[in-house]
């Protein structure tokens, strides 16, 4: 048991070097290995998870080194708690996308899973080190995986993927500098080395610039608003087999890596006082919110819209690290968790969508929800969560946001954060009146991008396999927004 | 070391990265990236650190020369900036 | 890139002297990585260099010379497995992963179960894992990189 | 565009020169990095690592974890390379995956 | 003043190349141009770390004698060259899929201006 953290990432690391392998011989046996080798590896996370609520924070040298000469992997309450996030969501996405992997990547499934496993490899192990350095070979891994399953998807895909490696590795090369910054001053590169010796003294301008570059460079990672720009066309544009995978899950571990350094990289208060990172968090986040929310409402494409609203969120986690008091970080911590499940809801049932009509285009949803009635409730629970409404995941995390706003004083945060649900509601409501009102148009071609008619009245339902683990991330709003006392009290709490 | 040796190529490098930018034909622009990289190489081991300066010289200069050289060739040699 | 050149002096020069000579270098400077400069990565760039060296000489549309990407796939896969199963070993033998003291490598050395020794051998062996998967990526690289032609 | 840039990237070389002056002097030997970590790695190299480069013992060893994160990064390229440009894949999917 | 440049030197040279090489990959529109750019990125990063590693009257981190003592103060600070050599690695494993970018977005799309293919996508 003492092992556990590095049991997270390996069971991926391994599967990654033997899917392609396998595959060259036996295609069909990609999905089944991937599959096993992401559920060991939840299952793992949620033991570590299990271990850290009994016992308190795991520390693990890597090679057996001591941490500040070594690698060091730290499982405390937050890393497990989005380690099993990532791994258990990844599971059901990878699991409902198989079909769409399968005509995407058709005869070239083992380089595929391969880098797909490589990308979830790369995220845990972001989320479990304690190392600087380490967390930059690990994003990187992450992001290349990330930027060549985007380049898949066809000419737009293309030019998407390209420009998104241009900007990630501006990104990527920014936190390494910062990293350097922090080295120079300090000495190491152990996160709880960086803590003690800066929590001694902090004074010095190379610290500030560190802190600054690597906010930089994860804000591109995480898609803040002036950063945000390489996002809509990589999630618009990208295949579906991997969109309803990086979308939950990627940015989402950019924004934990902020966290990791507000916890545990600089002091507390550090990055209030000496640099204004958590104004400037703020400030962005507060903008970002309002500019994903309104070009959400802009789109007619489901795919983009659910991009832009991407954005809104991620900017709601930022929000939260901006204001930067437990409830604030607690509330950004329980977005993760909730974003992650209800975009994956949202954009499975997408995918589901498109499997059956051949379409994403908001107008060709008329009538769908008598058509595809179980992908359209995976499709309406994961939108009620997003807007915000009770007994869903996603109105507590906005209702916490909100009152760690006004508890800071900051009254423009609720505000903002209640008007951001309105706008959700105009932009995902809209869809949802489409799919359930409207009646399924009897002429082709109502919509310019509409798919003929016939596809949508012929469409049924799609295969179990499609739909039910998109209607499992879609109940999975309800349960959790029901458990969201037990998450906080039990393991947000302890953890910021 | 002599520093004034460092500074006199930290110059040069700073002097070949600007040509691999601005050259129109491609191949001399990734010819100039590998000047540059081998100069970084140079003063990497005037630096103290052989190991990489010899990573440099054969990852960073041979390796991504060869591989743009050869992604290149079967390209239009001129770029429009 | 790939017409061949039908130079009897420049085949012979790089396939025989060159070439020869380059996978000597580049072994030696993967044994010899311990001591002085160099290493998996060093060792596995020059050796695939030699190798893009020989098939821009002879042109690569001989297929005598192909290694196929399969078996590139495979080496590479094995290289890094290799590392992997480093760090495995010690795990199964209950301490933490890459703990090279508790690689069973007793049988190289006289002085069984020395730790320093223990250590050096599972570097050695790391290094030529390194070599193997960095070589055979870099090859995958070129042979794809310059194969697809377009038709200006 | 190019003066947009340009108007962006000089605050970056601003900071970065500015900053510069707090950074410890060039060969400095009382750096922060020259005497935290480093005399340990050289101690521990000596001590229990039976190789003479001190690089690739703490490179393969005592950092060897950051080291197969590196090769992961190489077969990351090498499936990436193959994803994109193997033979026979023809992207005949293309068109469908693209319709908006 | 001419000490001054001679213990600072090192960071403003990488500071020129860091912008230089982010110009490169931002402004310029041929798409190689923006991958030259990203290796001169990635040397300055590199040249910047080893050139904070310098250590005054230090050797090259060897230990050369066997048996004798090694001092640590002999010896130039081994970490900055291990994460160097990493990122090393990693530059070129992005430069080949890069590369590998390219040449399909060449073969597709018949152009590696960033504005055309821009173009060509909204259309």
């Amino acid at each position: 048991m003492d092992q556990l953290p590095i049991l997270i990432p390996l069971p991926l690391l391994v599967m990654a070097l033997v899917v392609p392998v396998v595959a060259l011989a036996r295609p069909g046996a990609a999905f089944p290995l991937t599959l096993a080798a992401v559920a060991a590896s939840a299952t793992a996370s949620a033991l570590a998870l299990a271990a850290v609520l009994d016992d308190g924070p795991m520390s693990y040298a890597l090679g057996g080194w001591a941490p500040p000469l070594g690698i060091e992997y730290v499982v405390d309450h937050v890393a497990a708690y989005v380690s099993v996030v990532v791994t258990s969501v990844s599971l059901l996405v990878i699991v409902g996308t198989r079909r769409w992997a399968v005509r995407e990547a058709g005869d070239r499934l083992g380089p595929f899973y391969g880098l797909v496993l490589l990308l979830l490899a790369g995220l845990t192990g972001m989320v479990v080190t304690g190392d600087l350095f380490n967390l930059f070979v690990f994003l990187e891994i992450s992001s290349l995986a990330a930027y060549a399953l985007v380049f898949m998807g066809g000419r737009a895909g293309m030019v998407a993927g390209f420009r998104y490696l241009v900007l990630g590795t501006i990104g990527g090369a920014l936190y390494l500098l910062g990293v350097g910054f922090v080295y120079f001053a300090t000495g190491t590169l152990n996160m709880a080395d960086v803590l003690s010796i800066l929590e001694a003294d902090s004074s010095g301008r190379a610290v500030q610039a560190g802190a600054v570059l690597i906010f930089t460079g994860l804000g591109l990672k995480m898609a803040l608003v002036p950063l945000h720009l390489w996002l809509p066309d990589a999630y618009t544009h990208a295949p579906s087999s991997v969109n309803t995978l990086i979308a939950p899950v990627m940015t989402k571990v950019g924004a934990y890596a902020m966290l990791r350094m507000f916890l545990s990289v600089f002091p507390d208060g550090y990055l209030r006082d000496a640099v204004p990172v958590a104004d400037a968090l703020l400030v962005l986040g507060l903008a970002g919110i309002v500019l994903g929310s309104v070009a959400a409402m802009a789109q007619t494409d489901l795919r983009r819209m659910l991009a832009y609203s991407s954005i809104a969120n991620l900017a709601m986690i930022a929000v939260g690290l901006g204001i930067g008091t437990p409830l604030a970080l607690v509330a950004a911590l329980l977005h993760v968790m909730n974003h992650a499940v209800m975009k994956a809801a949202l954009f499975s049932s997408v995918a589901s969508v498109r499997l059956a009509t051949g379409s994403s285009s908001v107008g060709g949803l008329a009538g769908i929800g008598r058509r595809m009635p179980l992908t359209m409730a995976a499709f309406t629970l994961g939108a009620v969560s997003m807007v915000g409404i009770p007994p869903t995941a996603g109105f507590f995390s906005k209702w916490y946001m909100a009152q760690a706003g006004l508890q800071d004083g900051q009254w423009l945060v609720a505000v903002v954060v209640l008007g951001s649900s309105l706008m959700t509601a105009v932009y995902l409501f809209r869809v949802l009146e489409r799919a359930y009102l409207h009646p399924v148009p009897l002429v082709a071609g109502a919509a310019p991008d509409a798919p003929p008619a016939a596809a949508v009245q012929e469409a049924g339902e799609s295969p179990a396999d499609v739909v039910w683990p998109a209607l499992a991330l879609g109940l999975a709003t309800v349960v959790l927004g029901l458990l969201n006392v037990v998450i906080v009290t039990r393991v947000l709490e302890p953890g910021v | 070391m002599v520093w004034e040796l460092e500074l006199a190529l930290f110059g040069l490098l700073v002097v070949s990265a600007i040509v691999a930018l601005q050259l129109r034909d491609l191949i001399a622009a990734v010819a100039a990236l590998s000047v540059y990289s081998f100069m970084a190489a140079a003063l990497l081991a005037m630096m103290g650190a052989v190991d990489v300066a010899f990573t440099e010289a054969a990852l960073g200069a041979g390796i991504t020369g060869v591989l743009f050289i050869g992604a290149i060739s079967l390209m239009h040699r001129r770029s429009v900036d | 890139m790939t017409e061949q050149h039908d130079s009897i002096i420049l085949n012979f020069v790089v396939r025989v002297l060159l070439v020869p000579f380059i996978f000597v270098f580049g072994v030696y400077v993967l044994v010899h990585g311990e001591a002085s400069p160099g290493g998996g990565f060093q060792a596995g760039a020059i050796v695939a260099a030699g190798l893009v060296l020989a098939r821009l000489t002879t042109g690569s549309e001989h297929g005598e010379r192909r290694i196929s990407t399969r078996v590139l796939l495979w080496l590479a896969s094995a290289g890094i497995g290799i590392y992997v199963l480093a760090g495995i070993v010690p795990l199964l033998a209950g301490v933490n992963f890459l703990d090279y003291a508790a690689l069973p490598v007793e049988w190289f050395n006289a002085v069984a179960g020395h730790e320093r020794t223990n250590r050096a051998m599972g570097i050695f062996i790391v290094e030529v894992g390194i070599f193997i998967g960095v070589f055979s990526v870099l090859v995958i690289l070129y042979d794809h990189l310059t194969e697809r032609f377009t038709d200006d | 565009m190019k003066w947009l840039t340009a108007a962006l990237l000089l605050p970056l070389a601003a900071l970065l020169i500015y900053v510069s002056a707090d950074l410890p002097d060039r060969g400095d030997p009382d750096a922060p990095a020259n005497l935290h970590l480093s005399p340990e790695l050289v101690e521990v190299t000596e001590r229990d690592i039976e190789i003479p480069n001190i690089v690739t013992a703490v490179l393969a060893d005592v950092r060897g974890y950051d080291t197969l994160g590196e090769t992961l990064v190489v077969f990351t390229a090498g499936l990436a390379v193959l994803l994109v440009l193997m033979r026979g894949a023809r992207p005949r999917d293309s068109g469908r995956s693209n319709e908006r | 003043m001419i000490e001054e440049i001679a213990a600072r030197f090192p960071y403003w040279a990488t500071a020129a190349l860091i912008v230089i090489g982010l110009y490169g990959m931002i402004a310029k529109r041929s798409l190689v141009k923006k991958l030259i750019g990203m290796n001169i990125l990635q040397s300055a990063i590199i040249l910047f770390f080893i050139a904070g590693s310098l250590r005054e009257g230090a050797s090259v981190p060897i230990l050369f004698e066997e048996g004798a003592v090694a001092r640590a103060e002999d010896f130039v600070n081994p970490l900055p060259h291990v994460l160097m050599l990493t990122a090393i690695v990693v530059g070129v494993a992005i430069t080949g899929v890069a590369l590998a970018f390219l040449v399909r977005i060449r073969e597709e799309f018949g152009t590696l201006d960033e504005e055309s293919l821009l173009e060509q996508v909204r259309r």
